[in-house]
């Protein structure tokens, strides 16, 4: 057997079993469970300590390439606001697609909450373009700078914008954000409007967020499809009726939790390719002194 | 548009997925035309979005609804700089593009310097400023992590050479560096299957098992 | 804690806020309402504060004459002491007065005012970003002047700069291209800048040794500044005919459609070398894992912090964050740049000193330094 | 001339948002938020000069036959469908938004290839990891160790294996050497950021407005 062959092997025989990996579950789901961390038990600790005299801005700064990491978070923490009867304000700042995100979510999960009342406990206010200077303009006031919602009605009246003037009155900002805009509601709303934001990121930003985390600029960070799937698990276990939707079979498919079984396979699958080069590795090296 | 069940676009969309992951195994014709297909259509889809959510509600309508209100004549401004651009493509005249780049750069710049220091230089600096008296696992930690800035930063300081305790003290940076980057890839591994699974089940469940399923 | 007001209070003497003061009722709940502009903002808020206990529901009112028409602005409790009123125009006199209800009564404090909310010129809680920036400043123009000066200034040798020299020369041994990709941000992002300077050193390497090199592009200001750099770098290196409008190509404005792009002219046309430097997002990998399948050399170079660990897995050299600010400062040729990156340097020691300093008083339980440095 | 007049604007633009940050006051503070709006404006008309070189290259490959020749015509194709249906509402009025047609093809198509592009990624993450995580010395040992501890730290099935002990090691190695780490970096970047930046508005780098007269 010659072993520097098997140390460069075919990176396709990589792809082809990484891609069996990911097709087993997705047919058959397993179900393995997960521990909280911190980072995500910050922010359902903030949701818990907020009520209906709350609110809470919702920002979706996501597009359609990043759905299967941060739908099913968007639905757990929506699930868990509405739940607790919180003021929700939704809105975009991502230029693509961010805004049809915040569309379809808020219609999936308004249908199970048939009790709220759209512009008094929760809107969708829609896109707005500029990414930072809306944010900014936020601090003045929320009407001005979405003077319609999503579909164009004036949001002027509506009791939650009348409300809920600017910062002042918002008692979390949730960014639920790919690339840089979850770190500028950090470093430049909570930062200059001390309102505490917390954010749902892909894992990919996750890291550089921990320090973020850590001076407390964000109170929480949810990473990537794992934050989410402990997020789920922290609501689940609080609230047997949110459970229950999580055990509709339709949900089951798209669920955080199901997905974990994929990823716990591909993880394996690539730690047990990085064992084999190092054995491989070794191997050669002592063949080579030999 | 429902042919087998399954709507037409349900297909395009199946077969330009099937033509992208086709460049694993090697290049080819398919991947080539959905490679071509794509920077057609995105650069064209872009040509949409800038119209629509950024020349139209910036410039156009404001314009059209009353030159003087809201001071709204100024955007002749931004209008003027954008079209100066274009100027590189006269000799002659080319430094004029010049103008619009240095009130573009010259803007930016000092935006995100601002930001940089006041967002992210002082308070990461504050927070560095942890208790190491309090006793117990913790303040071992806080050491650990004053460490760790501070052998960093001394990696990255370029006026002397990394030589003796600065050189002890880079190294350890590096090692700090290595954690650091081992630990973001093996966490983002998560987040690139995570895309996959997308993918894979759309064309699963969107695809193959309606067309069993009839 | 009132050591460190001493400064910004000196600052705010020159914007005192004009406050009225209203009369305590013996008995009431709340007292002593006091209603003044709103120090250190743009003009849009009064703020109201009063003394008071224990959580007794009250209302703000507001009018704009002392006994006209009070309107409702907002509710609160006796305990808030304190409201900023930010529905007020600006530049309009309000007088206010506080409502409540005991018993089947209700009962008013004495009005205060006017009062009128007016743009203050400065915002006193960013004193520590002030003399930060102003201590920035102060070290690049000073040690740039210093170098101006001629005096020497020693820089160590940054190894990412040998890696790009040695990585041209292999491409003009093999006869074979350079691709040079400059990030996917606009001229807004200042690794960009910084990129197209490391581009200008590069090209004109290849002008010289007449080594092909491509830069294509996905922003379109990006490809009209590079492309004038280029130009500029084949004309200095005195050959300005070897330049090629092809050299500098646009792709498209989609991230994942410009990978997809240059991954297959990595594959289609294996380039020697690929440098990647600029600002980067997700495509860094798709990118460097097809340039090094695809057998290139490849240098790469980001301040985006979560693509580092990909680039360092794949490249075969990464100029990491500050790196690759210092590497433009360095290559541009012009020794004067150089007192910049001294001035980083100094920037680093005085940060150290700062963090050494705050975690020496806070050991000995003063956290002074930590409250200074809280920005808002 | 040429060169004093786009030098005196950076500098007088570029620390236009650094006295803004300072000074909250109205009249300040109104300018800042137009010019916020009136750069994308700008950026907005630089798209068509990238246009004019893509197109001009695709026609003269196709005109010569080069090779592969066919495949510009696709790229044609797609822009000139999606550019048209993208403008044609603003052009004529007609739309207040975009044309149906337009966010069909977007979802359809240009969506899909996006993901799918995208999604490369979960690939090149595993054949990366394969070849670089090589014990070959101190450093890369520190880097394998710290991936696999975090790979297994993320999934279910690592506490399963540990008896829990996963995660809580790897948030350890997130939360305290990575987040060192980290802030080591973006203390550096961004020192270096702004002495960049001060460059730039002083007019001591300007490598972007190119050399000549």
């Amino acid at each position: 057997m010659d072993i520097d062959k098997l140390l460069y092997i075919d990176r396709r025989i990589i792809y082809l079993l990484v891609a069996i990996g990911a097709l087993i579950p997705i047919i058959k789901p397993i179900g393995l469970p997960v521990v909280p961390t911190d980072p995500v038990q910050g922010l359902f600790d903030k949701v818990e300590s907020l009520g209906p005299e709350d609110a809470v801005v919702i920002s979706y700064d996501y597009g359609p390439s990043s759905e299967p990491e941060l739908n099913p978070m968007s639905e757990a923490i929506l699930r868990h606001c509405f739940t607790r009867r919180i003021r929700v304000m939704i809105m975009a700042i991502f230029p693509l697609g961010g805004v049809n995100m915040a569309i379809r979510q808020v219609e999936k999960i308004e249908a199970e909450f048939p009790g709220l009342v759209y512009g008094d406990d929760y809107v969708n206010l829609g896109y707005k373009d500029g990414g930072q200077a809306p944010m900014k303009a936020m601090a003045v006031s929320i009407e001005e700078v979405f003077p319609t919602d999503v579909e164009g009605t004036s949001t002027d009246g509506m009791p939650i914008v009348e409300e809920i003037r600017n910062y002042d009155d918002v008692a979390l900002v949730i960014s639920l954000a790919t690339g840089i805009i979850g770190e500028w509601w950090a470093d430049l709303v909570n930062a200059q409007f001390d309102v505490p934001v917390a954010v749902g990121c892909t894992a990919v930003s996750a890291p550089k967020y921990y320090a973020f985390f850590r001076s407390q600029q964000m109170i929480a960070v949810l990473g990537g499809l794992r934050g989410a799937a402990e997020y789920e698990e922290l609501v689940k276990r609080k609230y047997p009726k949110i459970a229950a939707t999580y055990e509709k079979p339709e949900q089951k498919v798209i669920s955080a939790t199901t997905g974990m079984d994929v990823q716990s396979i591909i993880h394996v699958i690539i730690i047990a390719f990085i064992v084999f080069g190092n054995i491989m590795f070794f191997a050669s090296k002592k063949k080579g002194r030999g | 548009m429902e042919a087998t069940g399954v709507s037409i676009w349900v297909w395009v969309n199946a077969f330009l997925t099937l033509c992208i992951l086709s460049f694993l195994y090697k290049d080819n014709p398919f991947f080539r035309f959905a490679e071509s297909l794509f920077a057609g259509m995105s650069l064209g889809y872009y040509i949409g979005i800038v119209t629509v959510q950024t020349l139209q509600p910036n410039l156009i309508a404001p314009l059209k609804q009353s030159f003087t209100a809201n001071y709204n004549f100024l955007l002749l401004i931004p209008m003027a700089l954008g079209i100066m651009l274009y100027f590189r493509y006269i000799a002659r005249v080319a430094w004029v593009a010049r103008i619009a780049l240095a009130v573009y750069i010259g803007y930016y710049v000092g935006v995100l310097m601002m930001q940089k220091i006041h967002g992210q230089v002082i308070p990461q600096t504050r927070d560095t400023i942890m208790p190491i008296t309090t006793g117990g696992i913790d303040a071992l930690w806080n050491i650990l992590v004053i460490v760790g800035v501070f052998s960093v930063l001394i990696y990255f300081y370029f006026s002397i050479e990394h030589k003796g305790i600065v050189g002890k003290l880079s190294r350890v940076g590096i090692w700090f560096l290595m954690i650091s980057f081992g630990a973001s890839f093996g966490y983002t591994i998560m987040a690139r299957i995570s895309l996959l699974m997308g993918r894979f089940s759309f064309l699963v469940n969107n695809w193959i098992r309606p067309l069993i399923s009839g | 804690m009132s050591r460190f007001y001493i400064f910004p209070a000196l600052i705010l003497l020159l914007a005192v806020p004009w406050s009225v003061y209203g009369q305590v009722e013996p008995g009431a709940p709340v007292g002593s309402l006091r209603a003044f502009d709103t120090p250190a903002d743009d003009g849009t808020g009064v703020t109201l504060e009063w003394t008071g206990e224990g959580e007794f529901p009250i209302r703000v009112m507001r009018s704009t004459a002392r006994l006209g028409d009070y309107q409702e602005v907002s509710e609160a409790f006796a305990f808030d002491g304190s409201y900023v009123d930010r529905s007020v125009d600006r530049g309009t006199e309000y007088f206010y007065r506080l409502e409540y209800v005991v018993g089947t009564d209700t009962l008013v404090t004495e009005a205060v005012g006017p009062v009128a909310a007016v743009g203050n010129w400065f915002r006193t809680y960013r004193v520590v970003t002030l003399v930060g920036t102003i201590v920035m400043f102060t070290l690049v123009i000073g040690f740039v002047s210093v170098a101006r000066q001629g005096r020497e200034l020693y820089i160590r040798k940054i190894s990412g700069l040998n890696a790009i020299n040695e990585a041209v020369g292999r491409a003009t041994e093999m006869g074979k291209k350079i691709m040079y990709i400059p990030g996917i941000l606009s001229l807004s992002e200042i690794q960009t800048i910084a990129s197209l300077s490391i581009l200008e050193h590069i090209a004109k390497l290849t002008a010289i040794y007449g080594t092909d090199i491509e830069v294509p592009n996905k922003d379109p200001l990006v490809f009209s500044a590079a492309r004038e750099t280029v130009k500029q770098a084949y004309l200095e290196a005195g050959k300005p005919d070897q330049f090629k409008e092809e050299m500098v190509t646009y792709i498209t404005y989609d991230q994942f459609a410009y990978a997809a792009s240059i991954t297959a002219k990595m594959v289609r046309e294996k380039p020697a070398t690929n440098f990647l430097i600029g600002s980067f997002f997700a495509e860094s990998l798709i990118l460097a894992e097809t340039g090094q399948a695809a057998g290139a050399i490849q240098v790469a170079g980001t301040a985006d912090i979560p693509q580092l660990p990909f680039f360092v897995t794949t490249c075969d050299y990464t100029l990491l964050g500050e790196e690759l600010y210092a590497a433009s400062a360095y290559l541009s040729r012009e020794p004067v740049l150089l007192g910049s990156i001294k001035a980083q340097d100094i920037a680093k020691v005085i940060l150290m000193a700062i963090m050494g300093l705050g975690i020496v008083m806070l050991a000995f339980g003063s956290d002074y330094i930590r409250t200074i440095l809280t920005t808002r | 001339m040429r060169r004093t007049i786009p030098l005196v604007l950076t500098f007088v633009v570029g620390m236009y948002p650094v006295f803004a940050f300072f000074v909250p006051h109205n009249v300040i503070s109104n300018m800042n938020q137009r010019l916020d709006t009136y750069l994308v404006i700008v950026a907005a008309f630089a798209l068509p000069l990238g246009v004019v070189n893509l197109v001009g290259m695709n026609l003269s490959k196709i005109k010569q036959k080069k090779s592969g020749w066919p495949y510009s015509i696709v790229l044609l194709a797609g822009l000139a469908v999606m550019a048209y249906f993208g403008v044609v509402g603003v052009i004529t009025g007609q739309y207040t938004g975009f044309h149906p047609t337009f966010e069909d093809l977007f979802e359809h198509m240009v969506s899909p290839l996006q993901a799918t592009m995208f999604s490369l990624l979960a690939f090149y993450v595993a054949s990366a990891a394969y070849r670089a995580f090589r014990a070959r010395n101190v450093e890369a040992t520190i880097l394998l160790i710290a991936a696999i501890v975090v790979m297994l730290g993320r999934i279910p099935f690592g506490d399963m294996l540990t008896g829990g002990n996963m995660t809580p090691l790897s948030e350890w190695l997130m939360d305290k050497p990575n987040a060192a780490a980290q802030r080591g970096i973006i203390i550096g970047a961004a020192l270096g950021a702004a002495s960049m930046s001060i460059r730039v508005i002083l007019g001591i780098e300007t490598t972007y407005l190119g050399k000549g007269e």
